[in-house]
């Protein structure tokens, strides 16, 4: 069969192309960006990082459900937005016993819910019954432990709730017992675990004890905070409007919020630049040189409370030698991956504790010093790395986890002349190894949830269910315990850095370096205050019109 | 025609059971539950979570469940987002998804079919090289490589289009749906080239040119319904593949698709999410697929339904 | 009568990467108006290619026009642009093709098809046009045109399609026709009756007609003037009947010869001794056909194959003559057993060919075998002509232990085929060969029966002799029983010992060829002889 | 005596191969970094795998041509060893799907009737079955390996082959030869072996062709996910992955992989049009 050929005149399907190019172009963007129309209606747009898995401040645990919560409810006590300090909230003020065990807290008589309802003690009660209440499965009901009787009937063996140490004396009086002296109380009672839910609101759309409630829906949501819930659009945005009946309404000066769940840090890099965010949750590693050089004003690097190190599994020769363990510690070149790999301004750690928390560092630091880390690995019986099995290093899929990794790879590699595998791990596969022991070397990090070294040097006490490395040390719980009941601060931070000496010296842990929040921040945010726990109350914040 | 829908229908029962029940099995299987997160919880805590969702019992038990409650067209709750189900989350993110999807196969039509017919009018010309080459260009950039690339292009240094977000600034649309769609034009434009070739070959073409009918009216009249048969059988198939496809364009343009969460509750261990986004998927593929032939069988006469 | 069309030296080159094809190479012929011209000459003879190139048809980057002139109502048609050829392609001068099945549109209308014509040439639209285009297919003869307007070019019968074809060709009122082959794919009485449909219009229209044909009696029948064609050039030319008397040129005569004529040269008599070798007892096979129902389908049966019985006894040659649609190939296939009967059994030297296993009948097909119709198809493309003669042989390892190629070599030399074409592929070759080809497969594993379906009604007349002989020379040199069946009755009578007629699935009539023809019984044999006309030339043998 | 021509398919292929200029520069292409990718270790003097952390990324020098990646490390090498990878994902995983796919395919479309509704019922469930999933189980029961790498790409990828090669027997199972071979006693398998298969190679060689890239692709998200190779050695895939994050930044850790990944595929295509056109005997004598 033939086949007939024809001509399409070239020059009649260019000018097609290029009228439809033309028409593309007209549409360019108008002008008025997120970041101009906010300045004018002190609307402020922040990226958030992640889809809140819920609002409800009983069940979440996460940093993105964190930053809208406190937006929306207020605890008894807050922090001072630059030091840190416990500040009155819903508590005006507060007398402790001189045996520190017992509290008593007059709370404000103007502070409101959203629909106008008092806050009275009763709430607290109600609310702190709540989360302690077996049912609910509330991952951070442990906050509250400290409170008499607490773990108790949250681990269902006691039931009667009036015997834990809550009580309300009348509708703005509350008394709490704990059941030792615990100096950092007053921080955990900033933490969103701790704030009041409204009852009607909770047993209107279910039951007090029962997931699933539907509370926390916009049209539903009653809260005591600064802004009101207006409306949660799923995987697009969130937005807070100012709430009228907070106590302290006359001193917020945002009318709205709007939270952009980002995940992907590029593309909220991108909106930033194109002026529909003005605060980011993260910021690409590589860009940080970037706007270090072009716009520094924009680019904030605060310390974080966090540490980011590696587990050894204590359990598996020849990690279980501690001149292993201390020879692998002291061959990685901090330095070097903080300024080469991370450029996130974090500082290298020799130390679990971040320096200079509450004025409390560490006494003694795991050096970076290859000579003597062979000369460690010789007595352990490994001259240069000869008949050393090849160990595994367990990650979860992140980029940076794997660069870091395979940098130290590199360092004990040349160092120590030893070979390590890295095996890149799905999320829950990784969680549910390190949980299990199945690791030789596994990536880990670690957030402060209050500000005190006890946050950190807690993790290794015998019965916290947070050390996977196999490692415990009766000398090291007697000297936690003693941190407890020290009378003042300087004796308890005394005993901190003894048990703190104590778990570098075993090295179950190999600390690299202590978090920094990387973030961008458009000129315009006033009020917002760099922070080591990155708390900023949204009531302090404020949007000034001068950019150019 | 109606029993050649009814016997697909049929079929396709079946096949929907079979894939709900692996995917049931296949998730308990992974390692890692709904419930691990980097704090570890307590023994309480997890077994007040598994009970309830009920996953403390038998698993038979809770696949029974499953089903009975899969009738009632009811897919459970969601185990990561507490206070939603998982048809509530469908529900928000399978119009932005199948929005995204149908614009970018409508763009890789257009843009693979102009390029095929334009090909396969001067058989191995540069006529034909060209279109064929520049569609080759969307197998080469994968779409997490073309959607930055056209960020950068068109959202910051150009400043034309807006660099993410669905819906809330006029032609926000257009980055996602170009990045979406052009892994697609390359395959639309290669079979519609062989369609056409094969059409413009056939008698009826030289009886149609015999009656001195203009060359356009000739190619889109005569060639072209016969040419894209080919297109069409391949239209089924791919555009169920677009709902996972998305995701990544989802991610880069932050769209609120569904695509996020059908990747993402595989890294949760959301069991109930998994489930919920395979069934739909596979009901999507059946769909298509039938739509797919039905429509081939609609176009060609002789095979169809019209009576001889 | 003047000239309508004068064309002079025309020559149409192809250029392929093989070398130049010279097509037309270098042909003057004029019409008359009024006239009717034919153009007879073998597939490759260049006469199709000859009037596309008139028409500006050709395909571009291969073919060129090299020289030469048409001149059509004072303009050169070769030196038209395509813009002013289109103002008369399909208004001043109209085609028609040969196969209706593939030149109507089958995705399109019947009607649209008509009215498109119409549209494009003239300034008629809506009602008019729709009535212009009623009365033309009422002209060429179709029935209830203004509901049929509606249907699908696959809802027609072959004969049907192709007035449709005149009617979209003449709807515009043309004053050229150019015909290319429009009745070789027809039987005998729809030849026929387009035949006379042809001359009909030509009369009423005054048309001037030229009809191209490979055969010589259709050319015979209908052409006032004839041109002689072979490899691009015009060997002969002049009126029909003088051409046909007393042709001058040898290869007219070698076309002449071609037509079998008279009975078989030697038949075999019907001795009683010889057994019967296949034995079919009232074979029926009937085909499902769906009637597409509200919700459950009508299920009706078309019996294609309606209780035949019939036997042949070894090394004899029945002949099956019917028209298209009697059910030929069907009674072909349920004997191949390619199609199991519904009813009946087939008995084949003693063997009950329904009853055997699957294993045991693909055993038992080494000893009959089917040559097809359509060279082009029966062979696999991707196999060179060697792997196609060799596959038989080595699946039944023949008894005699010389090397495959040496079997092959025998083979082809048995076809009348040269060993170096053995390396070829079947497009390589042309119609006849690969019909050559598909006879070595067949008598490769030395079969008692062959079954030839329409062996020879796809090729050209000279070709088909060559074959007929072949068929004829192998089935007495191998004692082979050949069921040999045709549409055209003069092939079927020049190859069989026994005749039997099919009429919608059933035999209605069987028995010596010569009796047959000489006297027919049935009224249905009857019609079809008589409508195959004899050869005007050789009307004196009897 | 004839000299027997055993003229198997390919020699002829070979022949008309040759003539046509496009696929042969996409033969040459291909092969050149097949022997790169085999001779990496001699052609380059840096290691894929020493870091030179102070060097950083630095642009394309003497020193390096292509430049460094972020750790420092050769990105020339670093393309010449990840072309094992890829050239081996993208010819093996496509092999395998191929072959699947091809057999699923041709059974299918020739038996036809039930059989052919339960296979392509089985294509339907298992494209709908979660792929993420699948990986991470895979990963974790048999551990990780290439071999499970192919096999995990080879599961996805045959399911569209064998719909394409489906559609295609359907069609030839009607051509006239299928019926002779079926007159000479061919059982069904032979049939299929030697009469449909090799007809159904030119959509097939086109989609494979197409189905390369998507492989190679692929390649990456899994090694992503944890299932391909391991740090630090990379693949095409990855390395483009990489490139995107500091796009801006550190162009040339993109443009680089990404020319090298689509001159593969440009050669590729180019080669499988020629052979696609040297397989059909129709198109490539006349």
């Amino acid at each position: 069969m033939h086949q007939r050929v024809y001509h399409l005149k070239p020059c009649k399907t260019l000018t097609l192309l290029l009228s439809l190019l033309m028409a593309l172009s007209g549409c360019t963007n108008d002008h008025n960006t997120n970041v101009i129309t906010g300045a004018l209606t002190q609307t402020l747009h922040i990226g958030n990082g992640a889809e809140p898995q819920d609002l409800d401040p009983h069940i979440v645990t996460g940093v993105t459900e964190h930053r809208i919560i406190s937006a929306l409810l207020e605890g008894l006590v807050g922090k001072d937005p630059k030091t840190l300090k416990p500040i009155p909230a819903v508590a005006e003020s507060w007398h402790i016993s001189d045996d520190r065990t017992h509290y008593r807290f007059r709370l404000r008589k103007n502070a409101r819910w959203s629909n106008g309802d008092p806050v009275t003690a009763q709430d607290f009660v109600y609310s702190w019954k709540r989360i302690l209440s077996p049912g609910l499965g509330a991952e951070y009901a442990y906050q509250l432990y400290s409170v008499l009787n607490a773990e108790a009937y949250h681990k269902g063996r006691l039931q009667d709730f009036t015997q834990v140490g809550v009580t309300a004396v009348d509708d703005h009086t509350l008394d709490v017992t704990l059941t030792n002296p615990t100096p950092y109380f007053l921080a955990i009672l900033d933490h969103y675990s701790t704030y009041p839910v409204h009852r009607k609101t909770i047993e209107k759309f279910g039951s007090m004890d029962k997931r699933g409630n539907r509370w926390t829906k916009p049209e539903n949501y009653t809260g005591n905070g600064p802004f009101t819930l207006k409306s949660w659009a799923l995987n697009r945005i969130i937005k807070v409007e100012k709430n009228p009946t907070y106590w302290d309404a006359g001193n917020v000066k945002l009318n709205a919020i709007h939270f952009y769940p980002v995940e992907n840090a590029s593309t909220e890099e991108r909106m930033f630049r194109t002026g529909q965010l003005h605060i980011t949750s993260t910021l690409p590693a590589e860009k940080i040189a970037v706007y270090r050089q072009k716009n520094p004003d924009q680019l904030y690097i605060n310390p974080y409370f966090g540490t980011y190190y590696y587990l050894f599994n204590t359990r598996r020769p020849p990690l279980d030698d501690k001149r292993v363990r201390q020879a692998l510690a002291m061959s990685i070149d901090r330095n070097s991956i903080v300024t080469n790999i991370t450029k996130g301004g974090q500082r290298p750690a020799g130390a679990f504790t971040p320096p200079n928390t509450l004025g409390y560092t560490a006494p003694t630091q795991i050096p970076f010093d290859p000579v003597r880390a062979k000369a460690l690995f010789e007595e352990a019986g490994f001259p240069a790395g000869k008949n050393f099995p090849t160990l595994e290093l367990v990650y979860n899929t992140s980029e940076s986890h794997r660069k870091i990794a395979v940098a130290i790879q590199q360092m004990w590699k040349k160092h120590l002349n030893i070979n390590i595998n890295l095996t890149n791990q799905d999320w829950k596969v990784y969680l549910a190894r390190r949980k299990s022991g199945d690791y030789d070397i596994a990536r880990a990090g670690w957030i402060g949830d209050y500000l005190s070294p006890n946050a950190f040097l807690e993790i290794f006490t015998r019965d916290s269910g947070n050390n996977h490395t196999g490692w415990s040390d009766p000398e090291y719980d007697a000297r936690m315990q003693k941190s407890q009941r020290a009378s003042n601060t300087n004796k308890r931070m005394e005993w901190f850095g003894q048990a703190e000496q104590l778990l570098l010296e075993a090295a179950p842990i190999a600390p690299i370096y202590t978090y920094t929040n990387v973030y961008l921040r458009s000129a315009d945010v006033q009020g917002w205050h760099p922070n080591i726990l990155d708390h900023h109350p949204y009531k302090y914040v404020y949007l000034s019109g001068s950019h150019d | 025609m109606t029993l050649f829908l009814l016997k697909r229908i049929l079929q396709a029962i079946p096949v929907i059971l079979i894939v709900t029940t692996v995917t049931f099995f296949l998730v308990r299987a992974a390692p890692g539950g709904p419930f691990d997160t980097e704090r570890t919880v307590s023994e309480e805590v997890l077994n007040n979570l598994q009970s309830f969702y009920k996953l403390d019992q038998p698993v038979h038990i809770q696949y029974q469940d499953y089903l009975k409650n899969l009738f009632q067209g009811d897919l459970g709750p969601s185990f990561r987002y507490p206070n939603r189900t998982v048809n509530e989350i469908i529900a928000d993110g399978l119009p932005v998804t199948f929005e995204l999807g149908l614009y970018a196969i409508i763009f890789a039509v257009i843009l693979g079919v102009v390029a095929g017919i334009i090909a396969s009018l001067r058989p191995n010309t540069l006529q034909d090289h060209l279109p064929m080459s520049l569609t080759m260009i969307g197998i080469c950039l994968p779409s997490f490589l073309l959607g930055p690339l056209l960020v950068l292009a068109f959202g910051i240094q150009l400043e034309w289009l807006p660099v993410s977000g669905w819906g809330y600034s006029p032609g926000d649309k257009i980055l996602p749906v170009v990045t979406l769609g052009s892994a697609y034009a390359a395959y639309i434009a290669r079979l519609s080239r062989a369609g056409m070739l094969e059409v413009l070959g056939q008698d009826f073409i030289l009886t149609a040119r015999a009656k001195g009918l203009p060359q356009w009216r000739i190619v889109t009249v005569h060639a072209l319904r016969g040419g894209l048969l080919p297109v069409v059988s391949f239209l089924g198939p791919a555009t169920a593949g677009l709902l996972a496809g998305s995701f990544v364009v989802e991610t880069i343009f932050q769209i609120p698709g569904l695509g996020r969460f059908y990747v993402q509750a595989a890294f949760n261990r959301d069991y109930t999410m998994i489930l919920g986004t395979t069934i739909l998927f596979a009901g999507l593929i059946i769909t298509l697929n039938l739509l797919s032939d039905f429509v081939t069988a609609w176009l060609d006469p002789k095979q169809g339904f019209v009576k001889k | 009568m003047d000239k309508i069309l004068n064309v002079q030296n025309l020559r149409t080159y192809f250029h392929t990467r093989a070398g130049i094809i010279k097509a037309v190479d270098d042909i003057s012929f004029c019409i008359h108006d009024g006239e009717i011209l034919g153009i007879v000459g073998e597939s490759g003879s260049g006469k199709t290619v000859a009037c596309h190139s008139l028409m500006g048809l050709i395909p571009q980057p291969s073919a060129k026009i090299e020289s030469g002139s048409a001149i059509f109502d004072q303009t050169d048609l070769l030196k038209c642009t395509e813009k002013q050829l289109r103002r008369i392609r399909g208004k001043r001068i109209s085609m028609i093709f040969q196969d209706p099945m593939t030149s109507l549109n089958p995705y399109m209308r019947i009607g649209t098809q008509l009215t498109e014509a119409l549209k494009q040439h003239t300034d008629l639209r809506g009602k008019a046009a729709t009535d212009q285009v009623i009365t033309t297919l009422e002209e060429v003869g179709i029935t209830e045109p203004e509901k049929r307007i509606r249907d699908y070019p696959h809802q027609f019968s072959g004969g049907m399609q192709q007035r449709v074809m005149i009617a979209m060709a003449l709807i515009t009122g043309p004053e050229l026709l150019i015909a290319d082959e429009p009745t070789t794919a027809l039987d005998a009485t729809l030849q026929k009756q387009i035949l006379e449909l042809i001359k009909k219009l030509q009369q009423t229209r005054k048309l001037s007609i030229i009809f191209i044909s490979h055969d010589l009696n259709v050319i015979a029948n209908i052409t006032d003037r004839v041109l002689i064609m072979q490899k691009g050039k015009i060997v002969e030319s002049g009126d029909t009947a003088e051409i046909f008397q007393k042709s001058k040129h040898r290869y007219t005569k070698k076309l002449l010869d071609a037509i079998p004529t008279g009975a078989k040269q030697h038949p075999i008599s019907t001795k009683e001794n010889q057994q019967t070798l296949l034995e079919l007892s009232n074979i029926s096979t009937y085909f499902p056909v769906y009637s597409e129902g509200m919700l459950l389908r009508k299920k009706s049966f078309l019996k294609a194959v309606d209780n035949i019985s019939l036997s042949v006894k070894s090394g004899e040659t029945l002949g099956i003559v019917g028209e298209s649609g009697s059910g030929k190939s069907t009674l072909a296939r349920s004997i191949m057993q390619l199609l199991r009967p519904r009813t009946g059994t087939v008995l084949f030297n003693g063997m009950e060919l329904q009853a055997l296993s699957e294993k045991s009948l693909r055993s038992a097909r080494r000893d009959f075998q089917m040559i097809f119709q359509n060279p082009y198809a029966s062979l696999n493309p991707r196999m060179t002509v060697f792997k196609i003669l060799a596959e038989p042989l080595l699946k039944y390892k023949t008894a005699n232990n010389n090397p495959v190629s040496e079997e092959v070599s025998q083979l082809l030399d048995k076809v009348g085929l040269e060993h170096y074409q053995s390396r070829k592929y079947p497009h390589e070759l042309s119609g006849g060969q690969r019909q050559r080809v598909a006879i070595a497969r067949a008598i490769a594993v030395r079969p008692k029966l062959i079954i030839a379906d329409e062996p020879v009604s796809a090729l050209d007349v000279t070709i088909q002799a060559q074959i007929l002989e072949l068929l004829l020379k192998l089935s007495q040199e191998y004692k082979l029983a050949m069921i040999f069946i045709s549409h055209d009755l003069s092939v079927v009578r020049y190859m069989s010992d026994q005749v039997a007629v099919m009429h919608q699935g059933k035999i209605v009539e069987t028995g010596e060829t010569e009796k047959i023809f000489a006297h027919p019984q049935h009224s249905y044999t009857q019609s079809l002889l008589s409508a195959a006309h004899t050869p005007i030339w050789q009307t004196n043998t009897a | 005596m004839i000299r027997t021509y055993k003229s198997t398919l390919s020699g002829d292929t070979w022949v008309q191969l040759k003539k046509n200029k496009a696929a042969m520069l996409g033969l040459i292409i291909l092969i050149l970094m097949i022997v790169i990718a085999v001779f990496t270790p001699w052609l380059t003097p840096y290691s894929y795998e020493t870091q030179n952390l102070a060097l950083g990324a630095s642009p394309p020098s003497m020193a390096h041509w292509m430049g460094t990646d972020v750790l420092g490390r050769d990105l020339m090498t670093r393309i010449m060893y990840g072309s094992r990878v890829s050239l081996m994902v993208g010819f093996v995983a496509t092999i395998v799907a191929l072959c699947i796919g091809v057999l699923w395919g041709a059974l299918a479309g020739y038996l036809g009737g039930r059989a052919d509704m339960i296979m392509m019922r089985i294509v339907d469930i298992l494209y709908a079955l979660p792929f993420t999933i699948f990986i991470i189980l895979l990963m974790v029961i048999f551990g990780r390996s290439m071999l499970l790498m192919f096999a995990a790409i080879g599961a996805v990828e045959w399911l569209t082959m064998a719909r394409i090669v489906r559609a295609q027997v359907q069609s030839i199972k009607q051509q006239a030869f299928i019926e002779a071979a079926r007159t000479i006693g061919l059982s069904d398998l032979e049939i299929i072996r030697r009469h449909v298969i090799p007809n159904t190679l030119g959509p097939v060689i086109i989609y494979t062709t197409l189905t390369i890239p998507n492989v190679i692709l692929l390649e990456s998200f899994l090694s992503f996910l944890g299932l391909g190779i391991q740090p630090p050695n990379s693949s095409w895939g990855l390395l483009i992955s990489y490139g995107v994050e500091t796009m801006e930044e550190y162009p040339w850790l993109l443009i680089f992989p990404g020319i090298t990944l689509s001159l593969a595929l440009f050669s590729l295509n180019f080669l499988g049009d020629g052979l696609r056109d040297a397989m059909d005997p129709r198109i490539s004598k006349n």
